[in-house]
């Protein structure tokens, strides 16, 4: 199991959790994981979000891997200038 | 993918230095060619309508007249372009109104016509019919539950029920908890902040040239930050398949952002369809203020915990921005990106994302967050200075280091904040004496960086030299920084690489140049490659040599044979593998398509004297030093160039420049005149501190550093305001009325 | 629209006269502003900077000469004009960049009619008399009077500024203009004021003309500012007094430029400062 | 409407074209002569981005009318470069790298060139206020100036 830490305010769509755990191994099985299990994350992973793993952004690398003792932590999703 | 995870140092011969720029001479003699420079045989001119209210239904439009005109070939609406994918629904509506025109100067209509002044006249002819509707420009004017409605049914899930539909979406980040930090505090700073929307006022106008033919394949000329971007959302907005429209990018006269998404292209590739002619379209000056992407205004309520000593116990802030028209203001990023700099236990940003009949916003440079910081670094100064602390001091004390866990949630791996605060300690600035109504103020900033999908082909010529192609327009100096790192890895000099901008046909998927992930991602992908070819012509000699590939390695420009072969053949050089390429398997190339993830973080901190005129408010910077972790600075004068541009723009939005809205919803100051970027007398030299602390997702180290530099000027620049006025401003921009006003209200008690 | 660049001013005034709307260009520097934000639409343009004298800065009587196409950089780089009429000059000198000042003349700053324009003040202070040709021959009228209110002035149709005469400058005297902008070049005057003075043996003011641009609908001659001067040596209650008179006499608006209650005092501030360089001046000395 | 025959002398080179009467000065270097190196910025001399010299006088080109070119002599970035000789200023902009989009540098290295050919030695103020017509928006014109002052600098010992 990965724990992901959700931002304040995505955790009133999961149950008032600010820390979740899904069962993945790669950036792809966490998103699917967190939808499944979270439906009130739907609308927000729909729209778009940015995952730091260990301390690096991924936004749309679904192989990416991650360890069960990776830290995780879903971000908006990013843009730059 | 897999990043080299290289921390060793390693000695570089090319990375580091400062060559001449590969397209320098074109930029000096007026050959290089931006978006208004090219022609076509039989161009038509294209130009749009646009709306003169603020918010209004557009009832009926006939464009019969306009039609009938001698010349004019095309007249286009939104009813010319039909139903297009929702996801660019909004980028179509912003491009050519649909059912509403929602601020002044949004399209409404557009022709091409054989001249300029036909055109004109043309567009004279169109009569529009609009029911006036009332309007709102002002972010806390937006969300008040009696506010003129742009849009019914966007708001999102994450906004409590009974808002005005203005607010689009709420979201909050942070840890800790804000009570319990505000009452372990000596002091409580609590104050409301606000910013003006201002523009990313690049010099060149929007413009572009399409043709189409009625087979439908489509070509277009264009100034952008990313004609890839240029060329899927127009295809999807034209119901094209992608690779029928061919984008090339001009050379492009600064975007700071506002050159990330489409204005006039979709609508010159309709009028060119429907003419059948090669359609041109260039901006005027007042177009590009009244309806491109400047960045959005925002109120913004901060509550600082401070103890005696100066540590911070709590870091709270709520931040609304109006991003125009559409939803999607970037107040996410201003919102995670305000207290990154810190290491606290309590921290909590609200963000509110709030639409106004205003230009829809773009990005402007590392969007969303100088306005936080201005906030937050404001308030963060005020307590440390109402305990007499030193604000360095303070900061170094907050700072966050490697091993941090971010205001937004991650762990910080090694960055580069508290080097920038020890480097602007151990100035001499910080040191040098200020005279009379004078004042000096620092802030620190953050900013992300991003990588993204990238291509690079690097081609080995049959004289050994080398060509890169790449798919991001050099917008400060990216061709010169991927040449040097193509030289540097191939272990060549500089003037053997030249790199070139590729079309959209020519290599898959690019990101647009933004996030500052050019001369990281690009840079990574042009590294790998490099070493592509490398291991091809290392093959390519083992060949010769008859021994295993395994055997031969590169160095110096030549492969070389390696273990127990060393020494048994001379070294092949680039040179001598090309020109046997033929007889050894044929050209030589290689290439890399990565979408690179993992940019590091990057941090600054800017130090700003100031001196007051007491009679007239009027402010003068006197000196400014920036201090900027580059992870490793390929090409250190357009590093600088970055840090010195960033604090300038800063300056320019910390004192004079702002949109400023009649009650009739109409922009007042949409040209050069009025809205007031800096001149070169307003300025000093800017001094720059470049910090090298290793990106480690980085084969070179790079990190980003476009966009960091725009992050602390607003706040550094308000400091030391406040402390030559003795009074804290809070709003911005801190014009001389505002100031004197200030000034006099402060003397009057 | 026709372009026509006539060689005398008879043909200027029955190219003007002959068509409604027509415009006069000297330097452009507004007019093509205008043209191209569709602002106006003439039917003809007039250049008049191939009619002779136009470009010339000529002495009379003890005064300058200064022909309607004669451009801001022309005046600065004119040493015996810019020793006699610093503040008018200086005042020219700050409309626009470098490469407006190559082009910009002080009477198309005039018929312009903005209540900003940099150089008016500076010729009001100065007493400065526009010649106004057209066709009833030629006439003079003060600066002052030329404008009537934002973009109207006191021209009869077919007519056209020809030149600016400043008058003779008089002993222990001198003049100064300085303006108030948010950047330090570029902008157009928040508040601008001129000042022209003469000091008698004792250093006491013995004439002064004070003038105010950005505070009305159009440039003013603060005669109180005046009168708060005469007879007085420019102690700081001399000059407090003046600020005072000119704060009165202002009556802005809030625009995007600044706001009623900033104009007002600065009008003050600019007042006191003006007086103090256009007084060095009026003593020999640099300012 | 009837179009105006203009002969000027463009770079050195006698020209001759026609012109609409309300064509500026750029546009008809820009839409009737291909010299695109004169940049447009605002049409409104707010930014100087098509700095020209017309006589030897430094002037935004959209300020001026095309039909006003007649019998003078205008010099535009084309004809900086003496053949494959860059002139100093541009060979210090490179070098100095005083760019970095590129879009306002031939308005300002024309404004610079007409700045030392009248002050071969001005100061960063002057140099400052010379350029205040020259808007950058990239470079936060610290590498412009020092380029300018160096370049002065060089000429001076060269001369």
């Amino acid at each position: 199991m990965v724990e992901v830490v959700l931002w304040g305010s995505l955790a009133d769509q999961a149950e008032g959790a600010r820390k979740v755990e899904v069962e993945a191994g790669t950036l792809r099985e966490l998103l699917d994981g967190l939808g499944e299990k979270f439906p009130g994350l739907r609308p927000e992973l729909e729209r778009g979000v940015s995952v730091s793993i260990d301390g690096r952004i991924y936004n749309d690398s679904w192989f990416q891997p991650i360890a069960p003792d990776s830290e995780v932590v879903l971000l908006k999703r990013l843009k730059g200038g | 993918m897999a990043l080299d995870d290289t921390k060793k140092t390693r000695d570089f011969k090319v990375v580091g230095t400062r060559p001449d720029r590969p397209d320098g001479i074109d930029k000096v003699t007026g050959r290089a060619r931006f978006g208004a420079d090219m022609v076509l045989p039989g161009m038509l001119t294209g130009r749009i309508l646009r709306s003169p209210h603020a918010h209004a239904r557009i009832k009926r439009i006939d464009t019969s007249k306009a039609e009938a005109l001698s010349g004019v070939k095309a007249v286009v609406t939104r009813a010319d372009f039909g139903e297009v994918p929702a996801d660019v629904a909004d980028v179509m509506d912003n491009c050519m109104a649909g059912d509403k025109a929602l601020y002044d100067g949004h399209a409404v209509a557009a022709v091409a016509a054989s001249s300029p002044a036909v055109a004109r006249k043309a567009l004279k002819l169109i009569e529009v019919e609009y029911e006036v509707l009332p309007h709102v420009t002002d972010v806390d004017a937006a969300t008040r539950p009696d506010a003129p409605v742009l849009h019914e049914g966007r708001q999102q899930e994450t906004v409590p029920k009974g808002m005005s539909a203005n607010v689009i979406a709420r979201s909050e980040f942070g840890h800790g908890d804000i009570e319990t930090g505000l009452k372990q505090a000596d002091r409580v700073v609590a104050r409301t902040y606000r910013t003006a929307a201002t523009h990313q006022g690049y010099i060149e106008p929007h413009a572009c040239l399409a043709t189409m033919g009625p087979d439908g394949k489509a070509d277009l000329w264009v100034c952008t930050q990313g004609h890839y971007m240029v060329r899927n959302t127009c295809a999807a907005i034209l119901g094209m398949e992608q690779g029928q429209l061919r984008v090339t990018a001009s050379e492009i006269g600064g975007g700071f952002g506002g050159k990330t998404v489409v204005f006039l292209e979709p609508v010159a590739l309709m009028l060119a369809k429907k003419s059948g002619r090669p359609v041109k379209m260039v901006m005027s000056r007042s177009e590009v203020l009244r309806a491109t992407g400047p960045t959005s205004s925002t109120s913004i309520d901060v509550r600082i915990g401070m103890t005696k000593e100066g540590r911070i116990t709590a870091g709270f802030a709520e931040l609304r921005y109006q991003g125009g028209a559409y939803p999607g203001s970037p107040v996410d990023m201003g919102a995670m990106s305000g207290f990154a700099p810190y290491d606290l236990e309590n921290v909590k940003t609200v963000g509110w994302d709030v639409v106004t009949n205003r230009p829809k916003a773009a990005a402007y440079r590392a969007p969303g967050a100088p306005m936080a910081a201005f906030a937050i670094e404001s308030a963060i100064d005020e307590a440390a200075r109402g305990f007499g602390l030193d604000p360095l001091e303070v900061r170094l004390m907050n700072g966050a280091d490697e091993g941090t866990k971010a205001s937004y949630g991650p762990t910080y791996p090694a960055i580069g904040l508290k080097a920038t605060l020890e480097a602007a300690k151990t100035h001499p600035h910080w040191s040098a004496p200020l005279g009379e109504n004078q004042g000096r103020g620092v802030a620190c900033g953050f900013w992300f960086n991003f990588g993204g999908d990238t291509c690079v082909s690097l081609n080995i010529t049959p004289d050994g030299t080398v060509t890169v192609s790449e798919g991001n327009p050099d917008i400060g100096g990216s061709r010169a920084s991927m040449t040097m790192m193509a030289a540097e890895e191939l272990g060549i000099p500089y003037d053997q690489v030249r790199t070139i901008i590729a079309d959209t046909g020519s290599l898959g998927q690019n990101e647009v140049t933004d996030g500052s992930r050019v001369t990281f991602a690009v840079g990574l992908a042009t590294i790998k490659a490099a070493q592509a070819a490398k291991a091809e012509m290392c093959r390519r000699a083992a060949m010769v040599w008859g021994i295993d590939e395994d055997a031969v390695e590169w160095a110096d420009g030549a492969a070389r044979p390696a273990g127990p072969n060393a020494g048994k053949f001379p070294p092949m050089t680039l040179k001598e593998i090309a020109a046997i390429a033929s007889n050894t398997g044929g050209p030589i190339a290689g290439h890399h398509e990565v979408n690179a993830e993992g940019a590091g973080v990057s941090f600054a901190t800017h130090m700003v004297d100031v001196e007051l005129d007491p009679d007239t408010g009027s402010t003068k910077i006197l000196r400014y030093t920036v201090f900027q972790d580059a992870g490793k600075a390929v090409h250190p004068s357009y590093v600088e160039g970055q840090f010195q541009g960033g604090a300038v723009q800063g300056i320019g939005w910390a004192l004079n420049e702002e949109y400023i809205y009649g009650e009739d919803g109409i922009l007042q100051n949409a040209g050069f005149l009025d809205y007031r970027i800096p001149v070169a007398s307003d300025l000093p030299m800017i001094d720059t501190v470049i910090l090298e602390i290793p990106n480690p997702g980085h084969p070179y180290g790079v990190r980003g550093v476009g966009e960091t530099s725009i992050v602390p000027p607003l706040a550094a620049i308000a400091n030391a305001v406040s402390a030559a006025a003795g009074v804290r401003m809070t709003q911005l921009p801190m014009s001389p009325p505002r100031v004197l006003a200030a000034l006099q209200a402060q003397a009057d008690g | 629209m026709r372009y026509e660049a006539p060689l005398s001013v008879e043909d200027a005034v029955a190219a003007l006269a002959g068509q409604p709307g027509a415009h006069v260009l000297a330097g452009g520097t507004d007019l093509l502003v205008k043209l191209r934000s569709e602002m106006i639409e003439p039917e003809v343009i007039v250049d008049i900077k191939r009619i002779d004298g136009m470009k010339d800065i000529r002495a009379e009587e003890g005064g300058w000469r200064i022909g309607a196409a004669v451009s801001g950089a022309e005046m600065s780089e004119h040493e015996a004009l810019v020793a006699d009429w610093p503040g008018v000059v200086e005042a020219a000198g700050l409309i626009g960049s470098t490469q407006v000042q190559g082009r910009a003349t002080l009477a198309g700053n005039l018929c312009n009619a903005s209540p900003a324009a940099d150089s008016v003040p500076a010729m009001v202070a100065a007493g400065a008399v526009a010649r106004i040709v057209g066709p009833n021959g030629s006439r003079d009228l003060a600066v002052i009077d030329v404008p009537q209110g934002p973009g109207k002035t006191a021209l009869e149709p077919g007519e056209f500024i020809a030149s600016i005469l400043l008058p003779a400058r008089g002993q222990q005297s001198g003049d100064a203009y300085l303006r108030f902008i948010p950047r330090t070049e570029m902008d157009i005057a928040v508040v601008g004021c001129g000042v022209s003075l003469s000091l008698d043996s004792e250093n006491r003011v013995s004439a002064a003309r004070v003038s105010l641009g950005a505070v009305g609908p159009k440039v003013m001659l603060v005669e109180e500012a005046a009168e708060a001067l005469k007879r007085r040596v420019l102690d700081e209650a001399a000059l407090d007094d003046l600020a005072a008179a000119c704060s009165k006499a202002a009556t802005p608006i809030d625009d995007k430029r600044g706001t009623v209650d900033f104009r007002r005092h600065v009008a003050g501030v600019l007042a006191r400062r003006a007086a103090v360089i256009a007084a060095t001046r009026a003593k020999g000395e640099n300012a | 409407m009837s179009q105006i025959h203009v002969t000027t002398k463009i770079n050195g080179d006698e020209t001759e074209f026609l012109c609409e009467p309300e064509d500026t000065l750029l546009d008809v270097l820009r839409d009737r002569l291909g010299l695109t190196g004169t940049k447009e910025g605002c049409g409104t001399g707010d930014c100087g981005a098509c700095s020209v010299a017309v006589d030897g006088r430094l002037v935004c080109s959209c300020l001026m009318l095309g039909a006003e070119a007649e019998g003078r002599e205008v010099a535009t970035i084309e004809g900086m470069a003496k053949g494959d000789q860059l002139h100093p200023l541009q060979r210090k902009f490179i070098e100095m790298a005083a760019l970095q989009c590129g879009i306002c540098t031939p308005g300002i290295l024309v404004a610079a060139q007409s700045l030392l050919e009248r002050n071969p030695d001005p100061s960063e103020e002057e140099v400052r206020y010379w350029l205040a017509g020259n808007l950058c928006r990239c470079t936060g014109y610290d590498k412009i100036i020092r380029a300018v002052m160096e370049t002065a600098a060089d000429m001076r010992r060269a001369s």
